[in-house]
């Protein structure tokens, strides 16, 4: 009887009384990973005058390297987003699955064993997500801040202050050296099929309709029998399988693990997958997208790092390529309400103009 | 169609008033939490309850709580500021490196220009999120990037090393006026300011309005634009400041210098029971979410228990408060519910 | 009915509005005299919400111009409009649930004492005073949230009585109301004329322009068609100008013979909502649930549905009982629900039309798994063709149609499912008088060829037309049955009150 | 600061290692000691060689002395110096470094790994492309290859059991001590504190409490420091053998005097940071190596063994300007050949101002 002020939605535009805008808006979106291609290929330009050899297939592996976890989770992160919700906990998840597959390997279990351990750690630590979420119906960004600190601090109750290394040589070294005959670090093949996996059921299954539909509008879709609170726990709970997943890489490529692995890197993930054209309120975005933005940024690092620039520099890049990505999309909208302003002003009525310019 | 004339309706609300109060009554219930805290840590450490430790306490929470104040306003408009971390580092390496350089600086020239570097951030905040209409989350998202990566530029692997800070300034890191420091006076004086402005001023009750209901806000002629950006300004003036009290209640900074703030920030103001999707909360409550977050941190150690268990109960901490948020608003909707009955029974 | 004084108190001359391509508003003008109540009617997509929205500031025209006691005004902003003296109540209330119910009245005027703080005892005086006007009894320092939609509109007509203002817009304020909160609603009307303001009235119920408006002006397309006092006009040429035909009969219901029971509901109870509710709906019949708003009529079709869990009780379908809370089960057992909020419930605004119409039927059209976009286009095409439906491109998000087109995709939607039962609430709530028969004339069609319907609506007169038989619902109880035969205005409207010995069920 | 912090080996390695250099080394290392006189001119070693100095992390004051020393020595030596690495303290920010090295065809890489074996595969490739390795401040341990030279910046044990003989010294053997470590995860760290415990044996009467952990935060430091003084009131002695946490004692100390009638504070320190304590009487001494002379030391060997002047023979010598000569160390255990830049140095009022550090 009273929803519309029970239920509360962060602010957008295109929730404004001023409807007019949001298909411009819509269609920016969209447009955006045409324009995420053409970055992308700005950066390759701009890498390989810098150096002759970097696109060499050893600079795609390393690329790759670096930015196989990060992107691995950016993956389920993106779907969460899409339903209109978010995770910050992915990176405490990575750490935390590390921190149990070492200690479990440290006492003597059989590392696939432990490996195991630690993904259903991850399913655990999603379905707490997911419960708090779409169950009791808690803000998704204070509950995954909750657990983000929660499963750190877990992380660090197990194993602090110790590291764990010598994990087993055969399996240590598919986090460091390319696929047999390939220059395609292992991360990177994952990541990719992966993607393909996200990308297909995101854009072409009923599941992934749901997602968009939810993001949109939750009421609705509960409304067309989508099982809107069942979907969201999934989410969750596959994104903390993936990011313990990845968990169990990095302590891999590391061959060794300590609490604090990976800590901070959620807000790189949001980042990537903000960049990638995925709205913060959910129903918009493709997963190609996120894949061309983890492209993006890899390749960037990599120019920037061979050209000996500063590191920081390389967050000032990915700040601005962050802004850039919402402001472009909006600027239309922008433009207009301010001409309209400025016409209202000059109390003059002027001929028409298009609220989508 | 049929007119029929009714005696008005008259809602019968006391249960909601009850537990309407019960809400209000939250910024008690963090202040009970916290005495509970320190009475049990006080039970097994008699050492906890020493001014000193208490002066402690205060100290500890002080910065966290200022930032809390900043990110209230700008929370209470559905919107978040993540820069602050960021925003401290920089301003306080700023200030430090012209102390450095000119060692006679005047103290209040310092405070001054930490504050304007924080308030000219946070006007990029408040222009980017208002003119474009962009999500603030994405926007200082990345001014903590962009921040710390300027800061980084040019702090280049210096550091600022005590000797090169005026005593005059370090002095209120750690200075107390009748046993309490002059830090926690600082932030008491503007927590109570601004918790009074919001409380008793249009444009403030605005910032609630434009949280509660954005469409409504626009339709009732509220400058919705100036008063977020005035939120984001204020949040970044704030961040400025603590800035500056971080440098002079650690007298070094280098590069990391406040990062990671920003979550640890968010995680007080909600537990200080301020609505994430804005439209409720108080500043006071944001203030003693911080303190209860570390009067449980500094209770852990002092209880001797390992201070490894701080994240694991921090986190815990958070998740039940929003918990219990969540509870108390359903008890209320429910009791609304029956009210609404009732009503009807005219 | 007062005498109109010369001059009109506000001007409408001329004017227009388009956003892009389209154009909402043009070249209209209306004359609003003080002490006078004029009701703008038209069909949705008229463009009467865009001239409410150029009145309130909202939006700027782009010509014409508006003047007020002769005097040409420009507005900069809502608040401007309302410096004026212009003040608006919406369609949905706009309240700020957070916050008290007096602070929503005075919101950004709050009443300020010393050093400019503002003086909260004076605020909540203030409140009460202007409710007392009103003859209701609000608890100022409430706040708004879990105020009935009904209480929310009191609000917003005491923020507009507290302006003192001289005209006032009301946007189809009776849309959600119960008709003795309408009839409350017409006697504050009458006191703010009697205090010499203007009034304009927007509504879907032309029964509620006579009523209450002594002068009324149609829109069509954009353009306002005529302007007359209403004594010179019938219900008849009103709607022959609004949708610039003449309308074939109105509530077109054949009789149809009721075969075997198709929803069985047993003593269904959901705690603080509505309790111990049994009825049957059977193949081929139209089952009307009446009620006041707030009665639990829509509750109790989503406890049918599944949208909320009921706390006991059984629902059966085709003999087979639902599950609790699943509303998939409960579509796979043939059910369909049309909700009451089309913009919230019934459609993904942002989405295309297409997407939405396949929406509930994605099962159907999976192959290995995967959409078949193919299918998905040609199931929305069939549906768009059966119902009429007017739209650009099947592209286009659902939110560029008007909102009886809207509607038409939600009917759409689940009649893809072919469903044995249909639950439709408020079937046609702020849609136009012509595809207002347009749907009736659709029920019909359903109820002969089998289908089962449920049907809530808060029009009287859509409920006795159409419904074989009507169910009252009162504070969550059913208080009354009655028969097609029996049912009439009177004896529905007592059981909904309660001024009446409940007629045995 | 962080030298003092994230080396990720496990402790036990690290044990290893320094247990056999010791002996040899303070013989070594003895004669060597700081001589800032008669800067040597190198004639064996080659002009114009390019070595890639990569820190922990680019911000990293103490290491950025270091590779201030490294510069030098390469500037004595005609060659230069390129510094490169990430902004975080973990190997996948250092491998795009040794990508470039190999890129920009380095005569020498010297490496703080941020870990001991993920760096290994890279370094490997860098060796096959013939630059020579260099490990300082914390080394990597390889299985096999690449072959590589550890510059010990002074023996673990030393450090361990020296800050355990000041502070008894200061407080007179007796009374409860506590630990103020960085990052509960920093090997090196965790490996001094081994020592200590073991030293402690030698002081009945010295009692050590706990550990506490200020993750090289002053913030964090600051917390658990307060937490410890209301815990432990009878507390006689605080260890903090990171130069952020006895920084961030020392100036709540000096703001606390009445604490210093019964509490004394030493560590390692940056002489730079803590001489205004110093003075004030705060601490009395406190110790660290000279990383300025590290990083020098490591850009002579690194060029010597570019030139072929220096080589990984046990017991072969080579020049290290001003510091005189060095004699490398046989392999043992885990750890390949090495040299230790000597024992550590105690900064008191008499000396704490010499040093720009």
């Amino acid at each position: 009887m009273t929803s519309d002020m029970a239920t509360k939605t962060p602010v957008t535009p295109r929730r404004s009384v001023v409807e007019t805008g949001k298909r411009a808006l819509w269609r920016g979106v969209r447009r955006w990973e045409s324009a995420l291609v053409v970055v992308l290929i700005g950066a390759l330009i701009f890498g390989s005058s810098e150096r002759p050899n970097f696109l060499s297939p050893m600079n795609f592996f390393y690329t790759g390297l670096n930015m196989g976890e990060i992107a691995i989770m950016a993956l389920p992160l993106t779907l969460i987003i899409m339903t209109g919700e978010i995770d910050l906990s992915v990176a405490s998840m990575l750490g935390l699955s590390g921190t149990v597959m070492g200690v479990l390997f440290s006492n003597g279990w059989p590392i696939w064993l432990a490996m195991a351990a630690a993904l259903v750690v991850g399913a655990l630590g999603g379905t707490l997500n997911g419960v708090l979420v779409a169950k009791v119906g808690l803000p998704s960004i204070a509950v995954t801040i909750g657990t983000l600190t929660l499963f750190r601090g877990i992380a660090v109750i197990l194993l602090a202050p110790r590291t764990i290394t010598g994990f087993p040589l055969s399996l240590t070294k598919i986090g460091v050296v390319p696929i047999q005959g390939t220059q395609l670090a292992y991360s990177t093949a994952i990541f990719l099929v992966m993607a393909v996996v996200a990308g297909v059921v995101l854009h072409a299954t009923p599941l992934g309709r749901a997602l968009v539909a939810i993001g949109l509008q939750p009421e609705a879709a509960q409304f067309a029998g989508i099982r809107v609170n069942r979907i969201k726990i999934w989410l969750y709970v596959v994104s903390g399988v993936v990011c313990a997943f990845a968990g169990i890489l990095l302590t891999l490529k590391n061959s060794s693990v300590s609490y604090d692995a990976g800590t901070g890197l959620e807000l790189n993930v949001v980042a990537i997958v903000l960049f990638g054209g995925v709205s913060i309120f959910g129903g918009r975005g493709t997963v190609i997208g996120v894949v061309l933005a983890v492209a993006i940024v890899g390749a960037l690092q990599q120019a920037l790092t061979q050209m000996n620039v500063q590191p920081e520099v390389q967050n000032i890049v990915i700040g601005v390529l962050l802004l850039i990505s919402v402001v472009i999309p909006n600027s239309g909208e922008a433009i207009r309400r301010i001409r309209d302003r400025a016409r209202r002003h000059a109390s003059t009525p002027s001929p028409r103009n298009s609220p989508n310019a | 169609m049929s007119v029929i004339t009714a005696p008005a309706p008259a809602p019968t609300d006391r249960p909601v008033s009850r537990l309407e109060s019960l809400l209000r009554a939250r910024e008690l219930g963090i202040a009970l939490a916290i005495i509970v805290v320190f009475g049990l840590t006080t039970l097994n450490n008699h050492a906890f309850a020493h001014a000193a430790s208490i002066q402690q306490l205060l100290n500890g929470a002080a910065l966290i709580a200022l930032l809390g104040v900043g990110e209230t306003l700008v929370i209470v408009t559905r919107n978040v500021d993540l820069s602050v971390g960021s925003v401290v580092g920089l301003s306080a390496y700023i200030i430090g490196d012209l102390f450095k350089h000119n060692h006679d600086m005047s103290v209040v020239l310092g405070f001054v220009i930490a504050i304007a570097v924080g308030a000219a951030i946070g006007a990029i905040n408040g222009l980017v999120t208002t003119v474009a209409r962009v999500p603030s989350l994405v926007v200082t998202l990345a001014m903590l990037y962009i921040v710390r990566g300027f800061d980084g530029v040019i702090v280049n692997g210096k550091t600022i090393d005590p000797d090169s800070i005026p005593t005059a300034f370090t002095a209120v890191g750690y200075r107390t006026l009748f046993g309490i420091p002059w830090l926690a006076i600082i932030v008491a004086v503007v927590v109570a300011a601004v918790g009074y402005a919001m409380r008793s001023f249009r444009s403030s009750r605005d910032l609630y309005a434009i949280g509660s209901n954005p469409d409504a806000a626009e339709l009732a002629g509220i400058p919705a634009g100036r008063r977020v950006f005035t939120a984001f300004l204020i949040s970044g003036a704030l961040a400025g400041l603590a800035g500056a009290l971080f440098l002079a209640l650690h007298a070094q900074i280098d590069v990391s210098g406040g990062s990671g703030y920003e979550l640890t920030v968010v995680a007080a103001v909600v537990v200080g029971g301020v609505a994430i999707f804005g439209g409720s909360g108080t500043v006071l409550g944001a203030a003693l979410g911080a303190v209860l977050l570390n009067t449980i941190n500094q209770a852990l150690v002092a209880s001797k228990v390992s201070s490894f268990w701080n994240g694991a109960i921090a986190g815990g901490l958070l998740l039940a408060a929003i918990a219990f948020d969540r509870w108390l608003s359903l008890r209320v909707a429910r009791s609304l519910q029956s009210a609404e009955g009732a009503h009807r029974d005219l | 009915m007062t005498q109109s004084s010369a001059a009109p108190l506000l001007m409408v001359r001329d004017v227009s509005k388009s956003f892009g391509p389209v154009a909402a508003v043009q070249g209209v003008s209306l004359p609003l005299y003080a002490g006078e109540a004029h009701a703008l009617l038209g069909e949705n997509g008229a463009g009467k919400s865009t001239l409410v929205k150029i009145l309130a500031g909202v939006h700027g025209a782009d010509s014409g111009e508006l003047l007020m006691d002769g005097e040409p005004v420009v507005f900069k902003g809502p608040a401007a409009s309302r410096a004026a003296g212009i003040s608006v109540i919406y369609q949905e209330p706009m309240l700020f649930a957070d916050l008290s119910v007096a602070e929503n009245i005075f919101m950004g005027r709050q009443p300020l004492g010393v050093g400019r703080r503002i003086d909260r005892a004076a605020m909540n005086r203030e409140a009460t005073e202007v409710f007392t006007r009103l003859g209701v009894q609000l608890d100022p320092e409430r706040a708004a949230r879990g105020l009935s939609v009904a209480d929310q509109q009191i609000v917003e007509i005491a923020k507009a009585l507290s302006f003192n203002a001289r005209v006032l817009v009301m946007d189809e304020p009776t849309a959600a109301l119960t008709t003795v909160e309408v009839g409350r609603l017409f006697e504050v009307i009458q006191t703010l004329r009697d205090q010499g303001a203007a009034v304009l009235f927007i509504t879907h119920r032309l029964e509620e322009a006579f009523a209450s408006c002594q002068r009324v002006t149609i829109m069509r397309d954009g353009r306002s068609i005529r302007t007359a006092p209403i004594e010179d006009v019938t219900i008849d040429d009103i709607i022959r100008s609004m949708v610039g035909r003449d309308l074939d009969t109105l509530f077109p219901k054949t009789a149809t013979e009721p075969g075997e029971v198709v929803l069985d509901v047993e003593h269904l109870c959901r705690g603080g909502v509505f309790d111990d509710i049994s009825f049957q709906v059977r193949r081929g019949e139209i089952v009307a649930l009446a009620g006041l708003v707030g009665a639990g009529r829509s509750e109790v079709a989503r406890a049918v549905f599944g949208i909320d869990r009921r706390t006991s009780g059984t629902v059966r379908v085709h003999g087979a009982e639902l599950p609790n809370g699943k509303p998939l089960a409960a579509m796979n057992a043939g059910v369909a629900l049309v909700p009451e909020d089309r913009r919230q419930q019934g459609l993904v605004m942002e989405m295309s039309i297409d997407q939405n119409v396949a929406l509930a039927s994605l099962g159907r059209l999976r192959r290995f798994g995967l959409i078949r976009r193919s299918s998905e286009r040609e199931l929305a095409t069939t549906w768009a063709g059966r119902l009429q439906l007017k739209f650009s491109r099947m592209g286009n998000t659902v939110s560029t149609l008007s909102g009886g087109n809207q509607q038409k995709v939600v009917l759409g939607k689940w009649l893809a499912r072919n469903p044995s039962l249909l639950i439709i609430d408020e079937p046609t709530r702020g849609i136009d008088v012509g595809t207002k028969a347009e749907v009736h004339r659709l029920l019909n069609g359903l109820v002969a060829d089998g289908v089962a319907v449920l049907m809530i609506s808060s029009e009287l007169p859509e409920v006795l037309r159409m419904a074989d038989r009507v169910l009252v619902l009162r504070e969550g109880r059913i208080t009354a049955e009655f028969t097609r035969a029996e049912a009439d205005e009177d004896s529905v409207m007592r059981a909904a009150t309660g001024q009446s010995p409940v007629v045995a069920a | 600061m962080h030298t003092v912090r994230t080396v990720r080996r496990k402790v036990t390695l690290a044990l290893a290692v320094t247990l056999v250099c010791t002996v040899a080394a303070c013989s070594s290392s003895s004669t060597t000691t700081t001589n800032p006189t008669a800067a040597a001119t190198a004639t064996t070693v080659k002009k114009g060689l390019t070595v890639y100095f990569i820190p922990k992390d680019t911000q990293n004051p103490y290491e950025v002395i270091a590779d201030q020393g490294g510069q030098r020595a390469l500037q004595e030596l005609g060659g230069k110096v390129v510094i490169s690495s990430g902004t975080a303290d973990t190997a996948a920010a250092q491998i795009p470094s040794i990508q470039a090295a190999i890129q920009a065809h380095a005569a020498a890489i010297v490496i703080a790994g941020n870990d001991p074996s993920a760096l290994c595969p890279s370094l490997n490739q860098a060796a096959q492309a013939g630059i020579k390795i260099v490990a300082f401040d914390s080394d990597i341990a390889c299985a096999s290859s690449p072959s590589h030279l550890f510059i010990n910046q002074a023996n673990t044990e030393k450090i361990g059991t020296s800050q355990i003989d000041l502070l008894a010294k200061e407080i007179g053997s007796k009374g409860e001590i506590a630990i103020l470590s960085a990052a509960a995860s920093a090997t090196n760290q965790n490996a001094w504190i081994g020592y200590m415990k073991q030293q402690l044996k030698k002081y009945p009467n010295m009692k050590l409490v706990t550990t506490v952990y200020g993750n090289d935060d002053p913030a964090t430091s600051l917390t658990v420091l307060q937490g410890l003084l209301s815990a432990y009131p009878n507390l006689r002695g605080i260890i903090s053998p990171t130069t952020v946490g006895i920084a961030t004692a020392a100036q709540y100390l000096s703001t606390h005097k009445s604490l210093l009638s019964h509490l004394t504070l030493t560590g390692l320190g940056l002489p730079s940071k803590m001489k205004s304590y110093v003075h004030d009487g705060t601490v009395k001494e406190f110790e660290l190596w000279n990383p300025d002379n590290l990083g020098y030391l490591a850009g002579y060997a690194a060029a010597g063994l570019a030139s072929g002047s220096a080589s990984l023979q046990a017991g072969s010598k080579f020049d290290a300007g001003k510091l005189n000569s060095y004699t490398v160390l046989a392999p043992s255990g885990t750890t390949g050949p090495s040299v230790v830049l000597g024992p550590p140095l105690v900064f008191n009022a008499s000396n704490v101002d010499k040093f720009k550090f």
